[in-house]
């Protein structure tokens, strides 16, 4: 089965092996450690380490498409959006009479803006299987349909970087709007409860970053499957020569659509586990410049390395909140020289540094040399 | 009736003998400027009559600095003073009576006499029809434009007389339109007929009243009247999307410029393009406010300034960070991004978080009048025939020049064009200096429409991006062809879709249009581009 | 709205359920069948109204000078370029004009592209695997498992082309040459019906040249070959039949002795000499 | 003309050119030969600065040490080059291509010498068409006459007849000998062919494994080099 | 004794698309902290600002209150100026039981246990202002124009019902909503142009929030729409955003604030004074919401003085009919709904980028909470004073809503 393929595979176990080591030693620091006591890991912390794995994901899901596909996806921000406001649409509908106005039925801001009825496309997402089922089958159905369009006519290049630029842009405008009916720039804020755990407890909180933890292994094993699969290099192929794919009989459009897909679901699933963690989804998760901030976090950590990608996601961020708190009129200058200084001195981004420092060559390189040596 | 109403004759005449009338007995300014601060709200209309009754031959100015909110009243001494200069904690006066300079005052130490906009039209009115009778002919011609829709009863003799003697042509159609209007307000049907064909809104505005009067003769006259200048409006309709449409493009066009030659020539994913923008708007600011008093030349002087500053800038990152990143073009689009985030921060830091003032020339202000329903606005004007010029030349740069050729082939090969030697080094010096120059000349013209503050250019990135690739990456005229189709079909749908609708629309149609041409408007065709 | 009416359709069969490739049929004759093709750019006619046919298992070699269209006319064959009038016949079943590169591929047509084209950021033994006969579609591929069977295909390969020692380097780094070996090496995996090659032995040495030879020889009979190639050398080395191409049509065919006799051939295309 | 001393050269890790000499004298042509991959064509990359050389001398016109002076300046100081694999500017026409070569001429000439277009006829035909659309034949094509514009004094040629109608290849062969006698030019060329190289080049040098293993007049090819060193 | 010093957050966006508002909110409150500082502090200990930059994203807007109270355990917060970062702070807010000033006028619509709103809630300026056209200007016809968002959707949507109660007629009635940074403003100028046609007296009410404004008003100016004939008046647009651009455009347009810099008290001349001290920068201006967190900073420094600790419960008790100056020369009481009591100014803009006042309310209006306009809210009150504590009573159904009273 292509799925066990990188279990068998050293760096994939190292990498599994530290999530979970460092899922576990989050759990302990926070549940062992007394609150007040110096090794007490908070749940802030705690849930703030959750958000940057669900970011980690969403890299994950970028740097399949632009790593090893050759799509510099611009808009991949918008899936995970789409994922996220369909776990809101549910958290939402969890709050049922307990929102400001009280009504049983309608979120609060339907309420004031004088909707009388739930909009047909809310149906269904009281009952967590639905919405769970839609936070994958909701990007994946706008990939399809966006991935249809544009690889069957054969848009490549910054051709596509922009179409996805305009994807999310006009969605972020859509979504801005109040009469779509998702809460316009405000979005969905104050949830309650998931699946009957309310929000607010400690004990939610650290389960839902182990959920996280666990979505995060599982989509980085998914898509590492896909890279060692004979498809991975179909993949790679296209990447370098799309009309030579083709010559040798490949639809490159299915296989294109097929992994941007793929990416779509695993962006809708960070998504989704990152909302209750934030507390808010908005529009702005559609702005075009988030996108391309994920795109950054990989390309810092090193494209077309998977486990690169989790590092971008994780170091950025964490720079991020690290920065605007102890200097908070210049982190974006901190910000901004990191990003300049690793693409001057670090060509190969973070992961290249790791690669030299285990002094091995390139990554693919070496594991194709491993596989050919296991088999 | 209101008691000014009353007035108004005695006024009207008094103003149109001013000038023979001989100064009589000297009234007492200090009186009736104290009458003027201290009548409550209803009682302010009156005093206004009274100043322009006094026949004081400083009447005028006194009335033009209230409208101004120039006119106060200094708390300790009780005297009525004119501000020249109001910013700042301390303002600078003079005195109103003896036009004494009195310099600085304390901002604590003024009391301003109150004004509103109903007694600001007032004063407009006295003022305008003191105008009627200056020598300047554009001023009295603008005098009678303004006095439409303001005739009332007891202005329409004085007025009548006016427009017998005036001797412009211009001046008399005003005013008998002025008079029509007058007419059709009170009910007078005869009077349409001078309205048919008007398309000013005050004549349409009379007529809309009178097509829902009681009067069935009146009402019918008066819609037929307007469905005949529907007819004509919607002509010049037309005409106005057309002309936003293209002045909106001409904007999109302009902005995305640089980046089709950093982008679309080079090659490099340019992230930081819109803070050359801000760079080149604010070099706007900053010559203005070198050149206090002339904002007109400062702008004129900010557009080579503009693209000196920005191309200096394209050279610094070009030099610091670009070269390292030949044949990685897509690292380009990260260490630009960083750059972005820094010279958004450094502006910040170093001028101020806040939005800065640019002040638009007179000669930028306002608009060309067609006729009265279409009216070009002459700052949009002036930044299409920007756009057009800006393009022209590099479009000359990119195709006659030998610059241009040594672009093309150091990006298209490079270790091979530096085999013929070109120097290659120097090319992309040249080329993203150039860019970025570019960049500045928009960042100077958008000064001029949007807000000249940190996030100037994160507005305009992603539009850019759009329209180069719209255009078809590479190729100038492209972007300009996409700049001004995407604009026009944005203004075309605004007016029933909205905004923001036709804003998704208009994206929406880019990602369909790309699907019938995956290279752009103009792709690059043959062998060559296919790969 | 086509899509639409595509998944209403019940009698609609999706091409993910037909198979691969339905097989050629060349009852009637000749593999490959093209009449009246002509192809411009814009207002040049770089093919005028060609025909040509090649029988199965026929080895052909055709020439011609430079700007003829022999590039083209494979581009034709292949998909890449649609021509303007004419038709294009593989066997008697297959319209390739109505099909794309994929398809046409699957069907078993493959190439060697003038300018060696391989994928750089892949391994050599890579660029052979992806180009072996599989089924191609999109879970088949994920799913795929390299068996023994198809590593001997692959060593078998390299053994031909001499890239035994360099399975393991990175195509990029290869030189001119290598990469000639290495296309030619995965249109041997491909194992198409109908091999075009255009200009393999450019770059190469005449030893290589007589290897080149013999292999393209040892295809013919089994599979149909079309080579192009300017070294006269290496044509007459084939011994086969060959057709001269000139603005686009057939100047002449024959034998190797037949055509270079022929005096317009010589104006156009062989000078004096070698 | 050029003399080559001791050049080591490498990619990354891999030693490529091992303590390479190499004369090529004034006025004459000088063919080097050997199998796929042995380093010909990053000798010659070597030469035009292309890629950089660890150790060793390039010492042109006796006086010039190449190394010392940046890409732009080889051409400058006449060497022309026609690179394996054309490498013409696929976007620009054939004109454009051939007028990059005028930035190296001293002699500020800004036309083109009628000289190319009557070399190779065809590229006058299809001046304002784009290199890349070109067939592979016409685009080696002109990739010579984008060499020959800058007047070249030196002229490296990467495998110049591959792709090219035999008639025309002769009629290069020709071109070269008529240079090489009239001008003086010097020609450092690559060639697999044997008849070519036999009949144009005055003297070979036979390369294996980024070494030089023999050199000498054109008949001093024997069969025996011929089989121990270009037979695979 | 050596005690620890009390802990203010301040949580303005300092980078980012708001930080062009919110920087200069940020430093107000560094102000008033150093002020009450050199005062000898606060119960005698010493207070410690605790800065950090939200960066205009709201989801790091919740993350970043959390670290405030989780982490850095501050007593009070001042901060957020959009909806959506009050939005997405709340719930954080709420659960973790902190205090926090939001300084901003709002669309209403909430209550919270722990959140007080100095900025003006509807009542304090949308209606006023209309009130105010309609009977001084004669206002016949109106347009409603906003960014898309939920405070002028809001506000809209009050001043609809409102405008309607009064007899305007639907066709009289233009509401048009633009994205945010919206800069092409052509055709809808052309389009109130040809509205204010019709031979009725026209105002354009403008909720246009923050970058768009500037093109809006150059559009305005050049297409020939003078303050005269269609006054637009503007409940987002103050002395700040005005800096920031040319005024001679604007002159005579209005807007509708509690607080203008001009206002001749001297309380506001000595603010005024001390903020250019303290900014070092002669041409500093002040503007509505910094009075808003003056208020609510002083407000909160009697509470915790009244409750002797800075303890939020005891805070939030005592807090509750608190009355400080504001600097137009009345009072400003803190309601049991958690909102204050404001007068509402009509000022005109004028060519040095100030405004002066046209009109006043004769006292202070009270914060609504909950409009009367809507239908959803008619009915709801809050009081968070016992027996009710609770913020969106239901009188009719006569119960708490569903947010809960905390215990
Ligand atoms: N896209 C195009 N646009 C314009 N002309 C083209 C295009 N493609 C091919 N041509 C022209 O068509 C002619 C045929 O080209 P083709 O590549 O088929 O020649 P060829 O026979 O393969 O030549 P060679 O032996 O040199 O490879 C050439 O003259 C070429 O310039
Ligand atoms: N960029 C590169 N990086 C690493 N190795 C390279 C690179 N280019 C060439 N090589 C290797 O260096 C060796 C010499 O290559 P070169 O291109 O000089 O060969 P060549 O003699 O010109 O061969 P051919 O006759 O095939 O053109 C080859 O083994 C090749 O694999
Ligand atoms: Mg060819
Ligand atoms: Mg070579």
């Amino acid at each position: 089965m292509w799925l066990t393929q990188p279990l068998n595979e050293k760096s994939t176990r190292l990498f599994l092996g530290l999530l979970g080591a460092a899922l576990a030693l989050v759990t302990i620091l926070h549940l062992v450690f007394p609150q007040g006591h110096p090794m007490h890991m908070s749940i802030y912390t705690v849930s703030l380490m959750g958000k940057y794995l669900s970011y980690a994901l969403l890299a994950v899901a970028v740097d399949l498409v632009w790593g090893y596909l050759g799509m510099l996806s611009l808009g991949h921000g918008a899936f995970f959006a789409i994922g996220g406001y369909a776990m809101g649409m549910y958290l939402m509908r969890q709050i049922g009479t307990r929102g400001e106005y009280g009504h049983p039925v309608l979120p609060d801001f339907m309420v004031f803006l004088n909707w009388d009825s739930l909009p047909w496309y809310w149906y269904g997402f009281d009952m967590a299987w639905f919405a769970f089922a839609m936070v994958l089958i909701a990007p994946a159905a706008l990939a399809m349909v966006f991935g249809y369009l544009a690889f069957r006519s054969r848009v490549t290049g910054v051709y596509l970087s922009i179409m996805t630029q305009a994807l999310t842009f006009a969605l972020m405008l859509a979504f801005y709007r109040n009469e779509m009916g998702f809460g316009g720039n405000n979005g969905f804020t104050d949830f309650k409860d998931l699946l009957g755990f309310s929000l607010s407890t400690d004990a939610t909180r650290l389960g839902l970053f182990i959920a996280t933890g666990v979505a995060l292994a599982i989509g980085y094993v998914i898509c590492r499957g896909i890279v060692l699969s004979k498809l991975g290099r179909v993949s790679i192929a296209t990447r370098d020569a799309e009309a030579r794919t083709r010559f040798l009989g490949y639809r490159v459009e299915r296989v294109q659509l097929f992994v941007f897909t793929v990416s779509a679901m695993l962006a809708g699933v960070a998504g989704a586990l990152y909302v209750p963690q934030a507390g808010i989804i908005n529009p702005n998760q559609f702005s075009p410049i988030f996108s391309i901030e994920v795109v950054l976090w990989v390309a810092l950590g090193g494209r077309a390395t998977l486990y690169g990608a989790v590092i971008g996601a994780l170091v950025v961020n964490y720079a991020k909140s690290v920065f605007t708190g102890i200097m908070p009129e210049a982190w974006l200058f901190a910000l901004g020289a990191l990003f300049v200084l690793v693409t001057v001195f670090l060509p190969q981004g973070l992961a290249g540094v790791l690669a030299k420092l285990r002094g091995k060559g390139s990554d693919d390189e070496k594991d194709l040399t491993e596989k050919e040596a296991a088999a | 009736m209101s008691i000014r109403r009353w007035l108004e004759p005695i006024l009207i005449v008094c103003l149109l003998i001013w000038p023979c009338m001989a100064a009589s007995a000297e009234a007492d300014g200090q009186a009736l400027l104290t009458e003027l601060a201290e009548a409550p709200a209803s009682g302010k209309a009156a005093a206004i009559t009274a100043i322009a009754e006094s026949g004081d031959p400083r009447a005028r100015h006194w009335l033009q600095a209230f409208a101004d909110n120039k006119l106060s009243r200094m708390d300790d001494s009780g005297r009525f003073v004119v501000v020249l200069e109001n910013r700042g904690r301390d303002w600078t006066v003079e005195d109103a009576l003896t036009g004494e300079a009195i310099g600085e005052v304390s901002r604590r130490n003024l009391n301003r006499v109150r004004i509103n906009n109903s007694l600001r039209s007032r004063i407009g009115n006295i003022l305008g029809l003191l105008d009627l009778k200056v020598d300047d002919p554009a001023k009295r011609r603008e005098a009678a434009r303004e006095l439409r829709g303001e005739v009332d009863a007891v202005m329409a003799e004085s007025v009548e007389s006016l427009m017998e003697s005036a001797e412009d042509e211009d001046v008399r159609d005003y005013l008998a339109e002025a008079l029509a209007i007058h007419r059709v307000q009170r009910g007078d049907v005869s009077a349409i007929d001078t309205l048919r064909g008007s398309l000013s809104s005050e004549a349409r505005s009379a007529l809309n009243k009178a097509a829902s009067s009681d009067d069935p003769e009146l009402a019918s006259a008066a819609s037929e009247a307007l469905t005949s200048i529907e007819q004509l409006l919607k002509i010049n309709n037309a005409a106005e999307t057309l002309y936003f449409g293209l002045s909106l493009g001409s904007v999109l066009a302009l902005a995305a410029v640089g980046l089709a030659i950093t982008f679309g020539v080079m090659g490099v994913i340019n992230m930081a393009h819109g803070e050359l923008i801000m760079l080149g708007a604010y070099s706007a600011w900053g010559m203005q406010q070198l050149l206090p008093g002339q904002p007109g030349l400062a702008l004129v002087l900010a557009v080579p300034v503009g693209f000196m500053v920005s191309a200096s800038a394209g050279i610094v990152i070009e030099r610091s960070i670009i070269q390292f990143l030949k044949g990685r073009p897509l690292e380009t689009l990260l260490a630009t991004f960083g750059v972005s985030l820094i010279l958004q921060q450094l502006v910040r830091t170093v001028i101020s978080p806040l939005n800065r003032t640019v002040v638009t020339p007179e000669w930028m202000s306002g608009s060309l009048m067609i006729n009265e329903a279409l009216s070009l606005t002459f700052n949009r004007l002036y930044i299409l025939g920007f756009a057009l010029a800006v393009f022209a030349a590099l479009l000359l740069v990119m195709r006659r020049t030998r610059l241009g050729l040594e672009v093309r082939a150091v990006t298209q090969n490079r270790a091979m064009a530096r085999s013929m030697g070109i120097r290659a080094t120097r090319v992309d010096i040249m080329t993203f200096a150039l860019g970025s120059g570019v960049a500045g000349l928009a960042g100077v013209a958008l000064s001029q429409i949007t807000n000249v503050g940190p996030n100037l250019g994160q507005n305009y990135i992603v539009d850019s991006f759009m329209v180069v690739v719209f255009g078809g990456v590479g190729n100038l005229l492209g972007t300009l062809v996409a700049g001004l189709s995407l604009g026009t079909i944005n203004q075309l749908l605004e007016p029933w879709a909205g905004a923001v609708l036709a804003k998704v629309m208009v994206l929406v149609f880019i990602i369909l249009f790309i699907q019938k041409r995956p290279r752009g408007l103009f792709p690059q065709k043959g062998r060559a581009a296919e790969g | 709205m086509s899509l639409i009416s595509e998944l209403t359709d019940r009698e609609h069969v999706f091409d993910f359920l037909t198979p691969a490739a339905s097989p050629v049929d060349v009852r009637h004759g000749p593999i490959l069948y093209m009449e009246d093709v002509t192809v411009s750019f814009d207002g040049f006619r770089a093919i005028d109204e060609l025909t040509l046919t090649i029988n199965d298992g026929e080895l052909r070699c055709i020439i011609g000078p430079n700007g003829a269209g022999k590039t083209t006319m494979m581009d034709i064959i292949t998909g890449k370029t649609r021509p303007d009038t004419g038709s294009v016949w593989f066997g008697s079943r297959h319209n390739l004009l109505t099909m794309n590169e994929p398809d046409i591929a699957s069907l078993g047509i493959g190439r060697k592209f003038q300018k060696p084209t391989v994928f750089e950021a892949l391994t050599v033994f890579e660029n052979l695997e992806l180009a072996m006969a599989a089924d191609k579609r999109v879970f088949p591929t994920l799913t795929a498992k390299l068996t023994g069977e198809h590593r001997e295909r692959i060593d078998e390969v390299l053994e031909m082309t001499g890239l035994q020692e360099l399975r393991w380097r990175t195509a990029g780094v290869l030189s001119h040459g290598q990469k000639q070996w290495l296309e030619i090496g995965m249109l041997l995996m491909q194992r198409p019906r109908l091999l075009l090659v255009d200009e393999p032995v450019a770059g190469m040495t005449e030893q290589e040249m007589e290897r080149t030879a013999e292999l393209l020889t040892s295809l013919a009979g089994k599979q149909s070959v079309v080579v192009v190639e300017h070294d006269m050398g290496f044509v007459r080395s084939l011994a086969r039949t060959v057709t001269v191409l000139h603005q686009g049509s057939v100047l002449a065919e024959g034998s190797m002795d037949e055509v270079s006799k022929d005096p317009k051939v010589v104006e156009v295309y062989l000078g004096e000499g070698i | 003309m050029l003399r080559i001393d001791g050049l080591n050269q490498y990619y990354g890790e891999s030693h490529t050119l091992w303590d390479l000499d190499l004369d090529v004298p004034t006025a004459k042509c000088t063919c080097v030969m050997g199998r796929n991959g042995v380093g010909k064509t990053t000798l010659l990359k070597c030469v035009m600065g292309q890629e950089t050389v660890s150790s060793g001398q390039l010492q042109y016109n006796d006086e010039v040490a190449l190394t010392e002076r940046p890409v732009e300046d080889r051409s400058r100081l006449g060497i022309g080059y026609v690179p394996q694999g054309r490498q013409i500017f696929p976007l620009l026409t054939v004109e454009e291509n051939l007028r990059t070569g005028l930035a190296a001429r001293r002699d500020k000439v800004r036309q083109i010498p009628q000289r190319i277009y009557d070399l190779f006829p065809v590229l006058h035909e299809m001046k304002h068409r784009r290199g890349g659309d070109l067939s592979g034949g016409q685009q080696q094509q002109l990739a010579i006459g984008r060499a020959l514009v800058i007047e070249p004094r030196l002229l490296i040629l990467d495998e110049p007849g591959e792709g090219i109608q035999p008639n025309i290849v002769a009629q290069i062969g020709e071109v070269i000998r008529r240079l090489i006698a009239e001008d003086g030019l010097t020609v450092l060329l690559v060639e697999q062919k044997l008849p070519f190289a036999r009949r144009f080049a005055d003297r070979f040098a036979i390369m294996d494994r980024g070494r030089r293993m023999a050199q000498g007049g054109i008949d001093e090819l024997s069969d025996d080099l011929i089989k121990q060193y270009l037979t695979v | 004794q050596e005690e620890d010093p009390i802990k203010v957050g301040i949580l303005h966006s300092l980078s980012g698309t708001m930080a062009i508002s919110e920087s200069t909110l940020k430093d107000t409150v560094m102000m008033l902290i150093e002020e009450q500082n050199e005062k000898g502090g606060l119960l005698g200990r010493e207070i410690e600002p605790v800065v950090v930059d939200p960066a205009s994203d709201w989801p790091l807007f919740a993350e970043k209150a959390r670290e405030l109270l989780a982490e850095e355990e501050v007593d009070v917060i001042f901060g957020s100026w959009t909806s959506v970062s009050r939005k997405s702070v709340l719930p954080v807010v709420e659960e973790l039981n902190g205090l926090m000033f939001y300084p901003v006028q709002y669309e209403g619509e909430e209550s919270s246990k722990n959140i007080f709103y100095t900025g003006a809630a509807p009542n304090q300026q949308a209606i006023p202002a209309v009130n105010y056209l309609m009977n001084e200007v004669g206002v016949e016809r109106w347009v409603l124009a906003g960014t898309d968002y939920v405070y002028p959707r809001t506000t809209n949507k009050i001043l609809e019902t409102y405008l309607k109660n009064k007899g305007v007629a639907d066709a009289d009635i233009m509401i048009n909503y633009t994205p945010f940074g919206h800069s092409n403003w052509q055709s809808i100028v052309s389009d109130i142009k040809e509205f204010g046609n019709q031979g009725k007296k026209t105002a354009v009410v403008s909720t246009i929030n923050g970058d768009a404004n500037v093109p809006f008003y150059q559009e305005l100016a050049n297409q020939g729409i003078e303050a005269t004939d269609i006054p637009v008046i503007a409940f987002s647009v103050g002395e700040q955003e005005l800096s920031g651009i040319d005024t001679g455009p604007l002159v005579g347009h209005l807007a509708a604030w509690n607080y203008f810099m001009s206002v001749g008290t001297d309380a506001n001349y000595d603010f005024i004074d001390k903020w250019i001290e303290y900014t070092g920068d002669e041409t500093a201006v002040t503007n509505d919401p910094m009075e808003a967190h003056y208020i609510g900073f002083n407000m909160w420094t009697r509470a915790v003085k009244q409750a002797g600790t800075t303890d939020v419960d005891a805070v939030e008790d005592a807090i509750i009919g608190v009355t400080v100056p504001n600097l137009t020369g009345g009072y400003a009481t803190m309601m049991p709904n958690h909102h204050i009591t404001k007068p509402v100014l009509i000022g005109e803009i004028q060519d040095n980028g100030q405004f002066s006042t046209v009109w006043q309310t004769p006292g202070t209006v009270p914060g609504d909470a909950w409009s009367d306009y809507l239908d959803g809210s008619r009915d709801i009150i809050s009081d968070w004073r016992d027996p009710l504590n609770c913020g969106n009573y239901n009188v009719a159904k006569g119960e708490c809503g569903g947010q809960q009273s905390s215990e």
